[in-house]
C-alpha cells in the first residue's frame, strides 16, 4: 500500500473544510450552518448526542446527500455539493455506522472490490482472464493481502462476511475503506457495538493508519474515552448545529457541550 | 412532419367529431380497468400482509373460474336438475376451495420460507402457478368453457344509450362487473378499516409484531389475506369469465394488471383502484385512437410503457412517499 | 473423502486463483469434458442428442445468461424468452441478408444486437429497483413479442410468418438445417457453451463480477466507493442480454430448425427464470444444474411411465409433469432457497472436512 | 554401521550453503506463508538475501566471534542471520522468544550480544526496556516495520535496511571479502550457543561447534535417508535445539525445503497445505491432534461415529503390524485397505500427514495410546532420545523395531553407557564443547574422556537392545539390597490401566517395593455396574475385595513385565494397598499438574506406609480431608493390603550396552 497522493498538499493545511452547509429533508432540519475543516493528516473527530446530524455531515462530505445551502471544499477545489463518484475518485472512504459490507461476498472480494476504482484493464482482456487483465488483477491482491496483514484478518480470508462476528465485520470494512488508499477516511463509529478488547484492536488499528500512511481521520464515536485518546481535535455537534470545536481538553471544558450531553434544551 | 400530425392531431380530431365513440371507448376503458384494479387488489392485498409478490394472483383467477364451472357440471349431472340451486352450490364450494387453496399455500409455501428473500417467496408463487395450472388442467381438461352466467343471475345483453348525437351501448355484465366491483372494493375498504382481523391486516404491513400485539397469530393472517385475495380472483374469474370465456388465456390478464401495481404501488389499496382505471381507459383510449399507427395488438405493452413513462417522473407511484435511503 | 489436499500449496496468486484449485477438481472437470465431446457423440442416439443435450445446453447457456443478471447483478429480470427472441431473428436476418458469411460467425454477432437491446430495456433501472424493475423487463417480453408478431420484415415477409432456418455449411459440412445431423449440431453447441461459460467465470471472478456482486449486496455501500450503479447495471443487461440472445439464435438454428413468435413468449422467461433459481442465484454451475433438473425432468416423466409399460395420454402426462414440475420447485425452495448449487457446496465441504464432520 | 560422517564434507554452515547453490540453485530452500502465499525462495535467492545481510551486518562492524542474537517466531530471514552471522564468523544464539524480559537480559548479557536480530516491534520493545543493562548491543534489527515508524533509528534497523547496505557495497570486493571470511571458517569453531531454558537455576548456554551440529545432523539424515525432496514445517521455537537442527541444520546438509508457517494459529491448515514427509514435534502436539479428533468426530453423524470406530478398532488390531511388515492375514489387510479409504487416509490429510514417511516424538515420554494411534493410522511415528548436549541425537527408533515405551537404539556413531548409579551417558561427534562462561557446571556434567551425564536413568531392554528413560537420574532410589528403583517409572506402568487413576511407589531404603493405588471411580465404578458390585461411597468401593482382586490382576501383570527388564526385575512390587480417599491438589497431595507429591503423601499416610511394611493384614487409617467448599473433615476406615508374588528375573542383568 502506497502513501495516499497529498495533492499538493503538505500535512497540517487544510485538507477539506465545509462552510454554512445545511440539510433538510421535507421540513426536518438535519444540519443548519455548520462549518468546519480537517486539516491533513489529523484525527478529527465529530462527537454529539443522538440524532446531533453526525453521520448526515459524513453523507454530506461524500456526497450522499446534497445539502441545501453551504460550500464544501476538498482538496482546494470548491462545491456546492460532492458527488460520491467524485468524492470516491478524489480519495474520500468511509465506513458506515451499522456496517454495510457486502455480505454474500468473502472477505477477500470485499476489499478486491474496493479496488474497481484503481483497476481499468478493458473488458475484452477481463473476459480471457488472461495478459494484462490477470497481470492486473495479480497485482491488486498483493495489495489488498497487506492490507489483510495489516488488519490481521488472514484466517477469515475466504469466509464470506455474513458469518463473521460483528467486531470482525467491522475490521473487515475498515479494510475495504483503506483499499481505496483514501487521502481522508470517513470512520462512523468505527467502535460501536464492541466489547472493550475489540475496541483496543480497533483503536490501534485507528492510530496505525494513521501513523503508517499518514491518512487523514474522522470518526463519530461516543466512547467519550476512544476520542480523547485518539483525537487531534473535536467538533461537537448537537440538534444539526456545531456548538463547540476544538482540542478533546478545551472541549471537554466547555460548558455547551457538558448541558447537550446532559441533555439540557437549548 | 405528417406522423408527428398524425399522432398529436389526428386523434384528438376523431374523438371530437365523434364524442359518442369516445364515451363508448372510455365506457370499456373504465370496465377493464375495474377489473384490471380488482387483479391488482388481490396483488396489493397479499403483498401487505406477507410480502410476497404473488405470480399466482392470475391463475387463481382462472382456477376459480374453472372450478366454479366444473364443479357446476359435475352437480348438473349427478342430480341437482335445478341449474340455479346447482349454480350456488357450485358458488359455495367453490369458495370452500379457495379457503383451502389460501390455507394449503400457507402451511406448504409460506410457513417453511418465512423468512427467505422476497425472490425465494415469489419463485415459491411462480412453482404454485405451475402446480394449479397442472391440477387445473388435469380435473377439468384443458378445453375453454362458457361461464354459467345466467344460473348466476348475471345479467345479459345491452342497454343502448342515445346521447352525443350517436349511440353508447353499454353490455348489462359490464355495469354488473362494475357494480360488484365497486361493492366488492368498498366491503374491503370497510373490513380493513372497521374490523378487528382488518386492523391487524394493516398492522402485519407494518410490522409482524404489532400483528401479534392485535392477538392474530401470522398463520391465521396469512391465510385470511389468501383467502380473501382467492375470492377476489373468484369474482374477476367470474366476470371475464362471462365478458369471454373460461380458459387458461384467462391468465394472461393478471400480467396485464402488474402495470397497475408500478402505478399505484405495491402496497397502497386506493393506489391499485385508481391505477387501474388509468391504466384501464389509457389502454383503450390508445388502442382505438392512436393503434392503427402501429398496427393492433398495441394493448399487450402499451400498459407498461404508460406505467414506466409515468414511473420515471414519479418513482414512488401514485400514493408512495418520498424515500429518503439512510447508511 | 476423496478430497487429499495435502501437498497442494500455491505459490502464485495466479494459481490460487485459478479456476479449479484443488487438483481433484481439475481431474473430475476433465473426465467430464472427455465424456461431453468423445464419448456422448460416439455413443449417444440422435435422441439423447436432439432431444436432451442440446436443448439442456442451450438452456444452461440462457440460464448463464440470466443468472448474470439476476444471481450476480440482483436485477430480477421477466423478460429473457424476448432476448432470446432478438438472438433468434437477429440471427435469422443477417444469415438471410449476407448469407456468405458463415452462419456461426453470426450466431455469435446475433448476441450483440440482444445485448444492445437488453441494454435499452435496462435503463429504467437507474430509477427502479425489485419487482418494479422485474415488472418493467415484463414490458420488453410484451414488446418484443408483439415485434416478432407485427413485424413482417423480421421472417423476409414468409406467408408462415416464422424462421425458416436454411441449410449451411461448415467446411462443407451441414451445420444448420435439416439435413445437419444432431452430432455435429451437437458439437457445436458444446463448444460454443463450454467457452462462453469459461468467458462467464472469467468475467465474475474478476473486477466486473465484482462490481455486480458488489451493487447486489449493497449497492448504497458500492456507490460510496466510487461504483457507478447505471454503468454497471447496464454492463449486467448487456453481457446477460448476448448470452440470451445467443441461447437464443442456437435454440432457432441448431435445435428446433424453425421458429415463431410465440416460441419466445413469457413462458420461455419463467422457465428460465426457474432453471435460475432452482439451480442456484450466482452460481455458473448451479446453472448447469438447474437447467438439467428442470428441462430433463420432465422428459423423464414422459419415457419412465411408457417403458414401465403403462404409457399415460399425453396430455395427461403434460398436465402431470406440471404438476410435479411445480411442487418440485416448492420443496426445492423449501430444502434448499439457495438451489442445487448450494447442495453440491454443501456435499463437497463434507467431503473434504471427512471425517470431521466440520 | 558406521554414518558417511567419516567421509570428508563441507564443515560450515555458509559453505554448505555455497554447495547447495551451486548444486541445486534452483531448488526450493524456503517458503513462508505470507500475504495469502507460499512465497518461496530458491537455494540461489538464499545466498543473494544472506550474502547482502552478511556484508550489511560487517558494515555494522559485526567481527569474528561476536554474538547475535535471533528473537522471534520461525521467519525465513530469521534463519537467515543465523547464516549471515556465521558467515562472517560470528555466532548466533538463539533466544526464546515468548522469555520475559529480565529472562532475556540474562541471557543476552551472558552471551555478550552485539547485535539482535528480532522479529517485530513486541520484541524491540523488550530489548529497549531492557537495553540499558545490555552496554554492549550495539544495533537492534527487526523484520516486520509495523509500528516502528516513529522510533528513533539511531540503534534501530529494518532487516531490508541492513541489505541495503550490503547491496551498496562494490559487488566485486565485497564478494570477494565475503568468499574469504567464509573459507576463513572451519569445522572445529564455535558454530551456535542455544540456552537451555532453566527448569532450575539460570539458563546455561550450551555451546556447539560446526563439527557437532553438521555431523550428528547429517548421520540423522543418514539413520532415516532424508534427501533434498523432504518437506518439513518450522514451527517450534528457534531457540530450541531440536528445531535448530531439524530446520536449520539438515535442511542445510540435505538441502530439503524448510516452510515457515502463516501465523501459530494456522499451523495445521498450512502442514495440510504443505503435506511435510518429514515431522517433529513433542507429545503434545500429537496429543492436542487427536484429541481435537476425538471432540469432532463426537459431533459426527451416528453412523459415520461407528464407521470411524469400528475402522478405528481394525487399525488398533491390524495397523501396526501392516506398518511392521510383519505378517498378516489377507481379511486384514483387505479391512485395513478399505479402512485407509474411508477413514485413515482422509484423517491423515487432515493432519498434513498424508505424504510423511518419517515423524518423531521427543522431549518427554508419550504416552502409549496416543502412540499407538498414530502407529495404527500408517504413519511412521518413532521415539527419540536427545539432549541440547548432544545436538539432539543419541539414540532413535529404528523403521520397523518400535515400541511404545523405548526410546530406540543408539544413532550413528553414538556410544551409550549405562553407569551404576543407572544413568545414562553418552558420547559423539556431536557432544557439546561445553556451557558457555561455567567451566564448573561444564567439568559436573562432562567427563575428560568426553562423556556427557544424562541425567536421566535408563536402562538396556535386554530383549530389543533398546534404551528405556526410567526416570530423572535423582529421583531414582535403591532398595536396601541395593537394586535400583525407578518409582516413577513403576507409577506409569501401573498408571496404564485405565482402573488405576494414581500410584504411589514406596521402596527407596526399604527392603521391598510396595505401592498404594487410587482407583478410577469412573472406570471401576462402570466396571461395577457391569458386575452387579453394589457399593454406596467410594471408600466403599475402593475397599471391596473384587476391587482389590482386580488390581491384584494388574500388579501382577506389571510385575511380569518388570521381570522381563533385567535391572527393573528386583524391584517388583511385594505388597500393595488401596487408598480410602481420592488423592486431591487440594489437600497438597497433588501438585496443580496433577503429579503425585510422593513425600508429602507418605508421611500423611504414615501409618498405610508403616503397615506395607511390619506385614500387618490390615490398617485403620484416618485422614483429615478438605470438602469442595473448604470445611475441613475426617475419612476413617479400615484399609485391606494384599501380597503379591514376584516372578524370577527372565534374564540376567543387560549389559551395558554399546553400541556403536
Amino acid at each position: 500500500m502506497r502513501a495516499p497522493s497529498g495533492a499538493g498538499i503538505a500535512a497540517g493545511d487544510v485538507l477539506l473544510a465545509v462552510e454554512g452547509v445545511s440539510l433538510a429533508f421535507g421540513g426536518v432540519k438535519a444540519i443548519t450552518g455548520v462549518s468546519f475543516d480537517i486539516r491533513k493528516g489529523e484525527i478529527r473527530a465529530i462527537i454529539g448526542p443522538n440524532g446531533a446530524g453526525k453521520t448526515s455531515m459524513l453523507n454530506v462530505i461524500n456526497g450522499f446527500y446534497h445539502p441545501q445551502a453551504g460550500r464544501i471544499t476538498f482538496k482546494g477545489t470548491t462545491r456546492k455539493a460532492m458527488r460520491p463518484h467524485a468524492a470516491a475518485a478524489g480519495g474520500i472512504a468511509r465506513t458506515f455506522q451499522n456496517v454495510a459490507l457486502f455480505k454474500s461476498m468473502t472477505t477477500l472480494d470485499n476489499i478486491m472490490a474496493a479496488r474497481a476504482l484503481k483497476m481499468h484493464k478493458s473488458f475484452f482482456w477481463q473476459i480471457f482472464r488472461y495478459g494484462p487483465a490477470l497481470r492486473e488483477e495479480v497485482e491488486h491482491r498483493k495489495t489488498v493481502e497487506e492490507i489483510i496483514d495489516f488488519l490481521e484478518i488472514e484466517h477469515i480470508r475466504r469466509i464470506p462476511v455474513g458469518k463473521l462476528p460483528y467486531g470482525l465485520q467491522k475490521r473487515v470494512e475498515l479494510g475495504r475503506a483503506l483499499a481505496m488508499e483514501p487521502d481522508l477516511l470517513l470512520l462512523d463509529e468505527p467502535m460501536a457495538g464492541m466489547n472493550l478488547e475489540e475496541k483496543e484492536d480497533m483503536s490501534r488499528f485507528v492510530i496505525d493508519v494513521n501513523n503508517q500512511y499518514g491518512t487523514t481521520i474522522a470518526l463519530i464515536e461516543h466512547d467519550m474515552g476512544v476520542v480523547m485518546d485518539l483525537s487531534d481535535r473535536v467538533v461537537v455537534l448537537d440538534h444539526g448545529c456545531k456548538i463547540a470545536d476544538g482540542t478533546p481538553n478545551e472541549v471537554k471544558k466547555d460548558q455547551a457541550v457538558i448541558d447537550a450531553y446532559l441533555g439540557i434544551a437549548h | 412532419m405528417s406522423l408527428l400530425y398524425k399522432i398529436f392531431f389526428t386523434p384528438f380530431v376523431q374523438m371530437a367529431a365523434a364524442p359518442d365513440l369516445l364515451v363508448q371507448t372510455l365506457w370499456e376503458g373504465l370496465v377493464a380497468g375495474v377489473l384490471y384494479a380488482l387483479i391488482a387488489l388481490g396483488f396489493v392485498l397479499i403483498f401487505k400482509a406477507s410480502g410476497v409478490f404473488n405470480f399466482a394472483q392470475g391463475i387463481m383467477v382462472v382456477f376459480g373460474a374453472l372450478t366454479l364451472v366444473g364443479l357446476y357440471d359435475l352437480l348438473t349431472q349427478y342430480g341437482l336438475s335445478i341449474p340455479a340451486v346447482a349454480a350456488f352450490v357450485a358458488l359455495g364450494l367453490t369458495i370452500a376451495v379457495m379457503f383451502l387453496l389460501a390455507f394449503g399455500v400457507e402451511l406448504m409455501i409460506l410457513r417453511p420460507l418465512v423468512n427467505q428473500p422476497d425472490i425465494i417467496l415469489f419463485m415459491a408463487t411462480f412453482g404454485l402457478t405451475y402446480f394449479l395450472i397442472g391440477l387445473g388442467e388435469l380435473v377439468f381438461g384443458g378445453n375453454p368453457k362458457i361461464m354459467i352466467s345466467e344460473q348466476l343471475y348475471l345479467p345479459r345483453g345491452a342497454v343502448d344509450l342515445k346521447m352525443l348525437g350517436g349511440f353508447v351501448s353499454l353490455q348489462k355484465i359490464d355495469i354488473a362487473a362494475a357494480i360488484i366491483a365497486s361493492i366488492m372494493v368498498a366491503g374491503l375498504a370497510v373490513f380493513f378499516s372497521k374490523t378487528r382481523i382488518g386492523r391487524a391486516l394493516r398492522a402485519v404491513a407494518d410490522s409482524h409484531k404489532a400483528a401479534l400485539a392485535v392477538g392474530i397469530s401470522l398463520e391465521q393472517i396469512w391465510v385470511i389475506v389468501w383467502f380473501t385475495s382467492g375470492l377476489v380472483a373468484l369474482v374477476t374469474g367470474i366476470m371475464w369469465g362471462a365478458r369471454s370465456e373460461v380458459s387458461f388465456a384467462l391468465q394472461i390478464i393478471a400480467l396485464r394488471a402488474l402495470p397497475v401495481l408500478i402505478l399505484g404501488g405495491f402496497t397502497s389499496i386506493p393506489g391499485a383502484i385508481v391505477g387501474g382505471l388509468i391504466i384501464g381507459i389509457g389502454e383503450k383510449l390508445g388502442e382505438f385512437y392512436w393503434g392503427p399507427l402501429l398496427g393492433s395488438g398495441i394493448e399487450s405493452w402499451l400498459a407498461y410503457f404508460i406505467a414506466l413513462a409515468f414511473l420515471l417522473f414519479r418513482p414512488q407511484g401514485l400514493f408512495g412517499e418520498k424515500i429518503i435511503e439512510r447508511v | 473423502m476423496f478430497y487429499r489436499e495435502a501437498g497442494q500449496f500455491k505459490t502464485s496468486y495466479a494459481s490460487d486463483e485459478a479456476v479449479f484449485p484443488i487438483r481433484q477438481d481439475k481431474i473430475g472437470i476433465i473426465v467430464i469434458l472427455l465424456v461431453a465431446f468423445v464419448a456422448i457423440p460416439l455413443f449417444g442416439n440422435g435422441f439423447l442428442l436432439q432431444a436432451v443435450m442440446i436443448p439442456f445446453l442451450i438452456y444452461t447457456l440462457a440460464t448463464i445468461g440470466l443468472n448474470l443478471l439476476t444471481g450476480y447483478t440482483g436485477l430480477l429480470s421477466l423478460g429473457t424468452g424476448a432476448f432470446m427472441g432478438v438472438g433468434a431473428y437477429a440471427c435469422y436476418k443477417l444469415a438471410t441478408v449476407f448469407p456468405e458469411v458463415n452462419i456461426l460467425v453470426w450466431i455469435l454477432a446475433s448476441g450483440f444486437v440482444a445485448a444492445a437491446v437488453g441494454v435499452f430495456f435496462g435503463l429504467p433501472s437507474l430509477r427502479i429497483k425489485g419487482f418494479y424493475l422485474a415488472i418493467a423487463t415484463l414490458a420488453a417480453q410484451f414488446f418484443l413479442q408483439w415485434c416478432f408478431v407485427r413485424i413482417p420484415w423480421l421472417v423476409n415477409y414468409n406467408i408462415s410468418n416464422a424462421i425458416e432456418v436454411p441449410t449451411r455449411t461448415l467446411f462443407g459440412i451441414a451445420v444448420v438445417g435439416p439435413t445437419a445431423s444432431p452430432q455435429v449440431r451437437y458439437l457445436i453447441v458444446l463448444t460454443i457453451v463450454v467457452v462462453m461459460t469459461w468467458i462467464a467465470s472469467n468475467i465474475v471472478r474478476g473486477r466486473i463480477g465484482r462490481m455486480w456482486m458488489a451493487v447486489r449486496d449493497m449497492d448504497i455501500a458500492a456507490e460510496l466507493m466510487g461504483i457507478r450503479l447505471l454503468p454497471t447495471k447496464l454492463l449486467a443487461f448487456a453481457v446477460s442480454s448476448f448470452y440470451c440472445g445467443v441461447a437464443g439464435a442456437m435454440m432457432v438454428f441448431l435445435w428446433y430448425g424453425g421458429a415463431e413468435a410465440d416460441t419466445f413468449n413469457i413462458n420461455q422467461s419463467f422457465f428460465v427464470l426457474s432453471m435460475v433459481i432452482i439451480g442456484g442465484l450466482g452460481s455458473l454451475l448451479g446453472s448447469y444444474l438447474g437447467a438439467a433438473l428442470i428441462f430433463i425432468l420432465p422428459i423423464l416423466l414422459r419415457l419412465v411411465p411408457a417403458e414401465l409399460g403403462m404409457p399415460l395420454h399425453p396430455a395427461t402426462a403434460e398436465h402431470l409433469s406440471f404438476i410435479i414440475v411445480g411442487a418440485l420447485i416448492i420443496l426445492f425452495l423449501i430444502v434448499e432457497p439457495h438451489g442445487l448449487a448450494r447442495l453440491w457446496q454443501l456435499a463437497k465441504q463434507k467431503l473434504r472436512v471427512w471425517p470431521y464432520p466440520y | 554401521m558406521r554414518g558417511e560422517a567419516t567421509t570428508t564434507y563441507t564443515d560450515t554452515f555458509p559453505k554448505l550453503l555455497l554447495m547447495n547453490a551451486a548444486q541445486r540453485g534452483h531448488r526450493p530452500a524456503m517458503r513462508e506463508k505470507d500475504l495469502g502465499i507460499w512465497q518461496a525462495w530458491t537455494w540461489e535467492q538464499v545466498l543473494d538475501e544472506v550474502r547482502a545481510f552478511a556484508l550489511g551486518l560487517k558494515e555494522l562492524g559485526l567481527a569474528r566471534d561476536d554474538k547475535v542474537a535471533i528473537v522471534g517466531n520461525n521467519r525465513p530471514r530469521l534463519y537467515w542471520s543465523m547464516c549471515a552471522a556465521q558467515s562472517v564468523g560470528a555466532v548466533p544464539v538463539p533466544v526464546y522468544q515468548d522469555s520475559v524480559a529480565d529472562e532475556m537480559a540474562y541471557v543476552l548479557a551472558h552471551a555478550g550480544v552485539k547485535i539482535a536480530v528480532v522479529e517485530n516491534q513486541e520484541q524491540v520493545d523488550k530489548l529497549l526496556s531492557i537495553s540499558e543493562r545490555l552496554p554492549e548491543l550495539a544495533y537492534i534489527i527487526y523484520d516486520e516495520a509495523r509500528g516502528l515508524r516513529d522510533y528513533d533509528h539511531t540503534r534501530l534497523k529494518s532487516f531490508a535496511d541492513v541489505q541495503k547496505i550490503g547491496r551498496a557495497l562494490d559487488p566485486r570486493s565485497s564478494a570477494l571479502w565475503w568468499q574469504d571470511s567464509i573459507s576463513k571458517g572451519k569445522g572445529a569453531d564455535l558454530c551456535v550457543i542455544l540456552y537451555t531454558s532453566g527448569t532450575t537455576g539460570r539458563p546455561k548456554g550450551v555451546m556447539l561447534t560446526y563439527d557437532n551440529v553438521i555431523r550428528s545432523s547429517r548421520n540423522a539424515n543418514a539413520y532415516d535417508k532424508l534427501d533434498e525432496n523432504e518437506e518439513v514445517i518450522a514451527y517450534l521455537p528457534m531457540a530450541w535445539v531440536g528445531d535448530h537442527i531439524f530446520s536449520y541444520a539438515q535442511s542445510y546438509c540435505s538441502g530439503y525445503c524448510v516452510n515457515c508457517p502463516e501465523t501459530p494459529e494456522t499451523i495445521i491448515e498450512d502442514r495440510r497445505e504443505i503435506g511435510t514427509t518429514y515431522a517433529f514435534a513433542p507429545p503434545r502436539i500429537y496429543e492436542n491432534l487427536l484429541t481435537l479428533t476425538m471432540v469432532r468426530m463426537e459431533d459426527a453423524s451416528a453412523i459415520k461415529r461407528k464407521v470411524f470406530h469400528y475402522f478405528m478398532r481394525v487399525a488398533r488390531r491390524w495397523g501396526e503390524k501392516i506398518l511392521n511388515k510383519e505378517r498378516v492375514p489377507l481379511y486384514a489387510r483387505f479391512l485395513y485397505w478399505l479402512g485407509n479409504i474411508v477413514v485413515y487416509a482422509p484423517l491423515k490429510n487432515r493432519y498434513g500427514f498424508s505424504r510423511v514417511r518419517v515423524a518423531y516424538t521427543a522431549g518427554e515420554a508419550i504416552g502409549p495410546e496416543i502412540f499407538r494411534y498414530y502407529r495404527a493410522l500408517g504413519i511412521n511415528l518413532k521415539q527419540l532420545y536427545g539432549q541440547t548436549e548432544a545436538s539432539v541425537y543419541v539414540t532413535a527408533q529404528p523403521d520397523g523395531e518400535i515400541f511404545a515405551d523405548s526410546v530406540g537404539k543408539p544413532n550413528y556413531e553414538v556410544e551409550v553407557k549405562i553407569d551404576d548409579k543407572g544413568e545414562v551417558l553418552y558420547r559423539s561427534p556431536g557432544v557439546f564443547t561445553g556451557y558457555y562462561k561455567d567451566p564448573d557446571k561444564t567439568a559436573e556434567t562432562k567427563t575428560p574422556d568426553g562423556w556427557v551425564r544424562s541425567g536421566d536413568a535408563g536402562f538396556f531392554d535386554p530383549k530389543s537392545g533398546h534404551l528405556k528413560i526410567i526416570d530423572r537420574a535423582k529421583d531414582v532410589g535403591r532398595l536396601k539390597d541395593g537394586t535400583l528403583f525407578a518409582p516413577k517409572y513403576i507409577e506409569n506402568k501401573l498408571k496404564f490401566y485405565p482402573n488405576i487413576r494414581e500410584a504411589v511407589a514406596l521402596g527407596d531404603k526399604r527392603d521391598f517395593v510396595s505401592v498404594m493405588l487410587n482407583i478410577d471411580p469412573v472406570a471401576v465404578g462402570s466396571w461395577a455396574e457391569r458386575n452387579n458390585v453394589t457399593f454406596g461411597s467410594y471408600q466403599e468401593l475402593a475397599a471391596h475385595p473384587k476391587v482389590y482382586d482386580m488390581l491384584a490382576a494388574h500388579v501382577d501383570e506389571v510385575n511380569r513385565s518388570l521381570s522381563e527388564e533385567g535391572p527393573m526385575a528386583g524391584a517388583q512390587i511385594r505388597r500393595f494397598l488401596i487408598l480410602h480417599k481420592e488423592l486431591d491438589a487440594d489437600d497438597g497431595e497433588l501438585t496443580r499438574t496433577m503429579k503425585v507429591r510422593r513425600g508429602f503423601i507418605v508421611e500423611r499416610y504414615g501409618p498405610l506406609a508403616a503397615g506395607l511394611y511390619d506385614g500387618s493384614k490390615e490398617v485403620d487409617a484416618s485422614t483429615e480431608v478438605t470438602f469442595e467448599d473448604g470445611r475441613k473433615g475426617a475419612i476413617s476406615g479400615r484399609v485391606k493390603i494384599r501380597d503379591m508374588r514376584v516372578y524370577p528375573s527372565a534374564t540376567a542383568q543387560a549389559p551395558v550396552g554399546k553400541a556403536a
